[in-house]
């Protein structure tokens, strides 16, 4: 039963990336990028993360399409040409090279998942991982101010 | 109210003996509210209360299919909520803007007009749903479809009594907050896949103002998430026991209901669409079912909004339960009559304001919602974890 | 002991008063910062006078019992003193300490310093007035203060030499205060050189005894000397001693301290002949015990000797009154070098005792007759003494005390090196007496011309040899020769503090002399004394001493007048020998034009090592590069995708060759 | 049942369309797009892991979150530069920025 669902939800996610991946017009990339992230959102669900699930679900499936969507608008970019044909093929030897070289270590077979609810996450947030926190609460002002700075218009 | 002449040849004479359309007849309006608000009661006692009991009591949610059944039942009672909450709504709206303008509003399908929103919606189904020739179709479908649901999806979480509530969510703040960023997509794909200007400006205007507020409405949201010490919604109802959450979180409570009237792109927010400006903006072009779905996603929110300000201000379903056992039927039905009243009173809130403020220019939008709500909604936030780690403690 | 263990305020206070100063000068107004630096002084002045009087309560006693020196008193019990906190200890062992200790010696040097500063501070407050940069110079004399006083009571050997350092950078940058004037630039580099490369002798002398020893600390230093093999310690002493002589301006590293008085005259002239100058002998004299068991005092005898008289020598032939006084210190150094190296020990130190004031007198008093005559040419000087009763008086005992003339103090200390020398070796006792002579010579003449002439026109200036710098190596129009007050000026007496400094001093260089002197038991002596030691004379035998001495300052004197009295500017020796001595033999010249050329024999050796070695190897890895990014640019196609590859591959290599097992 | 090779297995397949748009793309917000998918991969990966595997601490839950604090803040800055090369250039096409060419 859930493996079926499993299957449904990978089969999916996969199909939503080959979207993003193969489709020329970025806007429809887009919707599959934000479909994508939405599905994968599901599968913390089943990972037993509610947490992880509904962060995913805010700043991935929702906040960063829409980043992406408002860029697009902003450039006015539709379409995505494709690169040459001999490169799109090295890279295809690359990736079937890559995809290869993970699947030598996908031995695993532990089936007992184990949930987490949002106040371990959120402890083991403060506690352990405090100094990573605050980093990347400084990464994040960081962003902020770079990509104002860097967005700005600089009046003559 | 005053009496209007209408000309008479642009006037189909209604069949009914002695109906005049220009006599406003407050008692049939007052009942027809009133039978409106007891539908929706029923609706949802039948949904929250009766369907779940029937189940549980049955036995039949252990098993795989039992449960799948429930899930689509549930999910279509809540489909049915949604619709039924948008079609009181939107002849609520008109009739009120037309009350606060001085005009009677629709008068002419049901008595005094209140069926109008059916013959709206019929009219609407029988439209052609025209798309123009250099859209992308598929996105052009997708955006009111993604609005509607994303309205939808919040409906879910949103507790109506004491273990009355669709998906109890662990983390159910937040999932409002991803929900209500969800529907931005709508607006944004909406304007893009028209390819037409309006609909540019309309989704640039959209995408702007409803990311730039998304930021103070989770700060607000966070602040109570902080004071109440959980995420999930029932536990902040649960937590205003003694004291509703407007009076510790005021500065929140002010934060969030400035910025779920601009998520909700209602005047004096309401730059995405601005008829004047944009000509309807993002939904230029739409038409038929399409139009229909954008249409009944806004006034989902028009009632979902209201009601999170309840569940997270106003004390949700508290109120006095006359020595009820709170875990009884009876007493969870009286907690979703208040839980619909003090909702009620908060959407006549919010169309009160949208009647009557004048609409924003850009810039001071987005001065408000950086400048003035951002810094605003921190303080607010400090100020709950101030309260929670020294006041409420002791 | 309160004192004793106050002792580390002495080098303390002066620091913070030049921290305070470096730091917040500018805000002190006017002569503000020149009354705090002079107030720190006599704050040190009381603490290190309080210190004498306890050492001299603690120190063991002696007796002079029919000409032999007995003990009448053991010292008491924590003599000498000893300060020490950990420093520089390196994972739990006793690393070098900073030690402070504090015997006889070190107690009246510290004394000396401490009131020899006092009065500079007190006197620059009003010869410094108006200078640009007032709270800098108190700074520097501050902290110069600070380091001369850390190296007298450094308790090994290790903090004496980065005291010893720190006097070098200020002494440095003292002659160098007047930087914009090329002739000081000059100065500063020449002294800092010369005394850098004899610091090089103490480093490797320290280093070497580390070696030997394995201790810095003095007192152990000196209890083990013994232990040295004669070679190895003949070896440590003279390589200590290159360190002294640099220091202490002596043949031949002697050229420095004439040019050191570019500094603001009186005072960093004063430094230059009272206290830094006097640290290599003091160096010398701790360093005793290793010399002597090195067999190497003759050098430093000789040393000491032959400067004595060359500087002697040399002194008439100066028109500049700073110069004829940096000579004289040039060759009372020698003396006490001299003193030192006929076992005159204590001797020694009583003359290093003696000649701090007087010669600070003698500078002091100088810098007022500058000050008040506004020039440093003595045939230019108009009567002074009748314009400058007090500078007169004062100087006038001054010079006596360097002439050597009863009951002024240099008599007591000079005579008794020229006794302890005549005992030892006598040729050293003739070339002293011969530059005792001329000591009495050059002062007479500059007494006699600088006070009771009317201003003449300078015969050396429009000298031929005088009109460019070779001694600094500065070319004709680099040092132009200050200009010529009027003919007939009116000299002025200088201010208030000034003239008490100089009466101050005036009365010290009268005073200290008795101390050491027969007349009083020669108690300084005793006080000093380290034990077997054969300077201290009895005074029956001294007497005869005593009356050559004086005899020979008289007929200097005399010479000195009669010749100069009426006619000053009468050419009596050939005109090459004036040139010669005026050119200072040459010697400067001789290190510039031919022991600077053949230095950098090595050097230009090793350019051409670099050029045609080291930089063919550069140039080659440059190519090398160069050619490979020549070829490997290709790689840098400036196609995102492209780069995305290259670390996809990276990746991909990581993970089949990182070997990640679960 | 699902096993944690699943999980992994879909992480890795997804990675490597992620790498594939990575280096196909011309459009530089495609590319942009890519990595997202990249770096959602990997977060999979993690929780998947940590939920299987690390029971008390739950390493890589919290690995995913900064994977998608990382994601957004790179993101930001990615489009800022991509508005500024827009402005500069006039196209988002990674054929104007071969500046760098050697």
């Amino acid at each position: 039963m859930s493996l079926v669902a499993f299957a449904i939800l990978a089969g999916l996610i996969l199909a939503g990336a080959l979207v993003v991946v193969f489709s020329s017009n970025i806007v429809r990339a887009a919707v599959a990028l934000a479909f994508t992230f939405f599905l994968i959102a599901g599968l913390y669900f089943m990972l037993g993360s509610p947490m992880l699930a509904v962060v995913q679900f805010a700043v991935n499936a929702a906040a960063i399409p829409i980043l992406t969507l408002f860029i697009i608008m902003m450039t006015r970019s539709r379409s995505v040409r494709p690169a040459s044909g001999i490169f799109v093929l090295v890279a295809l030897a690359v990736v079937i090279a890559f995809a290869g070289g993970l699947w030598a270590y996908l031995g695993a077979a532990e089936t007992q998942v184990f949930p987490v609810s949002p106040e371990g996450i959120g402890l083991r947030l403060l506690s352990v991982t405090l100094f990573p926190f605050e980093v990347a609460s400084v990464l994040l002002l960081l962003a902020m101010v770079g990509a104002i700075v860097l967005a700005r218009r600089v009046e003559e | 109210m005053s009496r209007m002449p209408l000309p008479l040849d642009r006037h189909i004479k209604p069949k009914l003996v002695g109906y005049d359309p220009t006599r406003p007849r407050p008692g049939v309006e007052r009942l027809a509210y009133t039978l409106f608000f007891g539908s929706l009661w029923a609706l949802v006692v039948v949904a929250y209360g009766l369907v779940p009991a029937l189940f549980r009591s049955q036995g039949w949610l252990d098993g795989a299919l039992g449960f799948f059944f429930y899930a689509v039942i549930e999910a279509l009672l809540a489909f049915g909520i949604a619709a039924v909450v948008a079609l009181i709504l939107i002849v609520v709206l008109r009739k009120y803007l037309g009350k606060v303008q001085e005009r009677v509003g629709p008068m002419h399908y049901g008595p005094a007009g209140v069926l109008q929103t059916v013959f709206d919606a019929l009219k609407l189904l029988g439209k052609e749903d025209f798309a123009p020739a250099n859209v992308d179709p598929l996105i052009f479908r997708l955006a009111p479809a993604i609005t509607f649901v994303s309205a939808f999806l919040m409906l879910v979480a949103v507790p109506v009594a004491g273990g009355w509530v669709m998906a109890d969510l662990n983390v159910g703040l937040l999932f409002i907050v991803a929900a209500s960023t969800l529907g931005a997509y709508g607006v944004v794909l909406g304007g893009l896949a028209q390819g037409g200007k309006w609909g540019m400006l309309g989704a640039f205007r959209a995408g702007a103002q409803l990311v730039s507020y998304e930021v103070p409405l989770a700060l607000a949201l966070l602040a109570v998430g902080v004071y109440s010490g959980s995420l999930r919604l029932s536990d902040i109802v649960e937590h205003q026991q003694g004291l509703w959450h407007v009076v510790p979180m005021f500065i929140p409570f002010l934060v969030y209901l400035v910025a779920s009237i601009a998520e909700l792109k209602s005047t004096p927010f309401d730059l995405p669409e601005a008829e004047s400006e944009l000509i309807g903006g993002f939904n230029t072009e739409y038409s038929g079912m399409s139009f229909a779905f954008f249409f009944l996603a806004e006034f989902v929110e028009l009632f979902l909004l209201p009601a999170l300000v309840v569940v997270l201000f106003f004390g949700g379903w508290h109120g006095p339960l006359f020595g009820l056992d709170p875990a009884s039927f009876a007493a969870q039905a009286l907690q979703s009559f208040y839980f619909l009243v003090k909702t009620a009173v908060w959407v006549w809130i919010f169309m009160w304001i949208r009647a009557t403020l004048p609409r924003f220019r850009d810039d001071q939008l987005m001065d408000l919602a950086w400048k003035g709500l951002l810094p605003l909604a921190l303080f607010g936030l400090i100020l709950a974890a101030f309260l929670r780690m020294f006041v409420e403690v002791v | 002991m309160i004192y004793a263990n106050l002792s580390y305020w002495i080098p303390l206070l002066p620091f913070l008063g030049f921290l305070m100063l470096i730091l917040l000068g500018p805000l002190f107004r006017g002569r503000l910062s020149g009354w705090f630096a002079t107030l720190t002084m006599a704050l040190v002045a009381f603490l290190a006078l309080g210190l004498l009087a306890e050492a001299l309560r603690a120190a063991p006693q002696w007796r002079l019992v029919g000409g032999e020196v007995e003990l009448a008193r053991g010292a008491l019990s924590g003599f000498p003193f000893r300060l020490e906190w950990p420093w520089l200890s390196i994972q739990g062992e006793a690393g070098i300490s900073l030690t402070f200790y504090i015997d006889q010696l070190a107690a009246l040097v510290v004394a000396m310093v401490a009131v020899a500063s006092l009065f500079i501070h007190l006197f620059s407050i009003g010869y410094m007035d108006g200078e640009a940069r007032y709270p800098t110079f108190f700074a520097y004399l501050q902290l110069f203060t600070a380091a001369m006083l850390t190296f007298v009571m450094a308790g090994n050997f290790f903090i004496a030499l980065l005291a010893w350092e720190v006097m070098g950078l200020m002494s440095y940058l003292l002659i160098g205060f007047y930087y914009k004037k090329k002739t000081a630039q000059a100065a500063m580099k020449k002294a800092f050189l010369t005394t850098k490369l004899a610091d090089l002798g103490f480093m490797l002398g320290l280093f070497w005894l580390y070696k030997e020893l394995g201790t810095f600390d003095l007192a152990t230093v000196a209890e083990k000397a013994a232990l040295l093999a004669v070679p190895v310690a003949s070896g440590i002493g003279l390589l200590v001693f290159v360190a002294a002589i640099g220091k202490s301006a002596q043949f031949p590293l002697h050229v420095w301290l004439l040019d050191a008085m570019e500094g603001p005259t009186p005072v960093s002239a004063m430094i230059h002949a009272a206290t830094m100058v006097a640290a290599g002998v003091y160096l010398t004299g701790r360093f005793y015990p290793v010399l002597e068991q090195g067999q190497a005092l003759g050098y430093v005898a000789w040393i000491g000797g032959i400067t004595a008289l060359f500087a002697a020598v040399l002194a008439p032939a100066f028109a500049d009154v700073k110069k004829i006084m940096a000579w004289s210190t040039v060759s009372q150094l020698g003396y006490m070098f001299l003193g030192l190296g006929v076992f005159g020990w204590a001797a020694a130190m009583f003359h290093l005792l003696t000649h701090a004031f007087f010669k600070a007198l003698l500078f002091l008093g100088s810098g007022s007759m500058i000050h008040g005559s506004k020039t440093q040419d003595i045939f230019e000087m108009n009567r002074l003494g009748r314009y400058m009763p007090w500078t007169w008086v004062t100087f006038a005992v001054g010079a006596l005390a360097l002439i050597g003339v009863p009951p002024f103090a240099g008599f007591w200390s000079k005579d008794l090196i020229l006794d302890v020398a005549k005992e030892h070796a006598p040729v050293l006792w003739f070339i002293g007496m011969v530059a005792a002579f001329f000591t009495a010579f050059y002062t007479t003449r500059m007494f006699v011309i600088a006070f009771h002439h009317p201003s003449l026109p300078s015969p050396w200036k429009a000298a031929a040899w005088n009109k460019d710098c070779p001694e600094l190596n500065l070319k004709a129009g680099d040092c132009p020769p200050d200009p010529a007050p009027e003919p007939d000026h009116k000299p002025h007496e200088s201010g208030a503090e000034m003239i008490i400094a100089l009466v101050a001093l005036a009365a010290l260089s009268l005073i200290v002399g008795f101390w050491g002197s027969p007349l009083f038991g020669q108690s300084l002596l005793l006080f000093l004394y380290p034990g077997e030691a054969p300077e201290i004379i009895p005074a029956s035998k001294l007497f005869g001493g005593y009356v050559i001495g004086t005899l020979v300052a008289l007929a200097g004197i005399a010479v000195a007048w009669g010749l100069y009295a009426r006619d000053p500017l009468k050419q009596r020796a050939p005109l090459w020998l004036t040139q010669a001595l005026q050119r200072r033999l040459y010697i400067d010249e001789f290190y510039y034009r031919v022991v600077a050329e053949v230095a950098q024999w090595p050097t230009k050796a090793l350019w051409l090592l670099d050029t045609y070695v080291v930089d063919v190897v550069v140039d080659a890895v440059g190519y090398v590069t160069m050619i490979t990014g020549q070829a490997l640019r290709y790689l840098q196609s400036g196609k995102l995708a492209v780069y995305a590859l290259y670390i996809a591959l990276g990746a991909l290599a990581l993970v089949f060759l990182g070997g990640a097992r679960w | 049942m699902i096993t944690l090779g699943h999980y992994l297995t879909l992480s890795a397949v997804l990675f490597a369309i992620g790498l594939f748009g990575v280096l196909t793309k011309r459009n530089v917000i495609a590319v942009l797009m890519s990595v997202e998918i990249l770096l959602n991969a990997a977060a999979i990966a993690f929780a998947a892991t940590a939920a299987y595997r690390d029971p008390l601490f739950f390493s890589g839950q919290l690995f995913a979150l900064f994977i998608i604090v990382v994601a957004a803040a790179e993101l930001s800055i990615g489009f800022a530069i991509l508005l500024t090369l827009y402005r500069h250039a006039g196209s988002v096409s990674t054929d104007v920025i071969e500046e760098m060419r050697g």
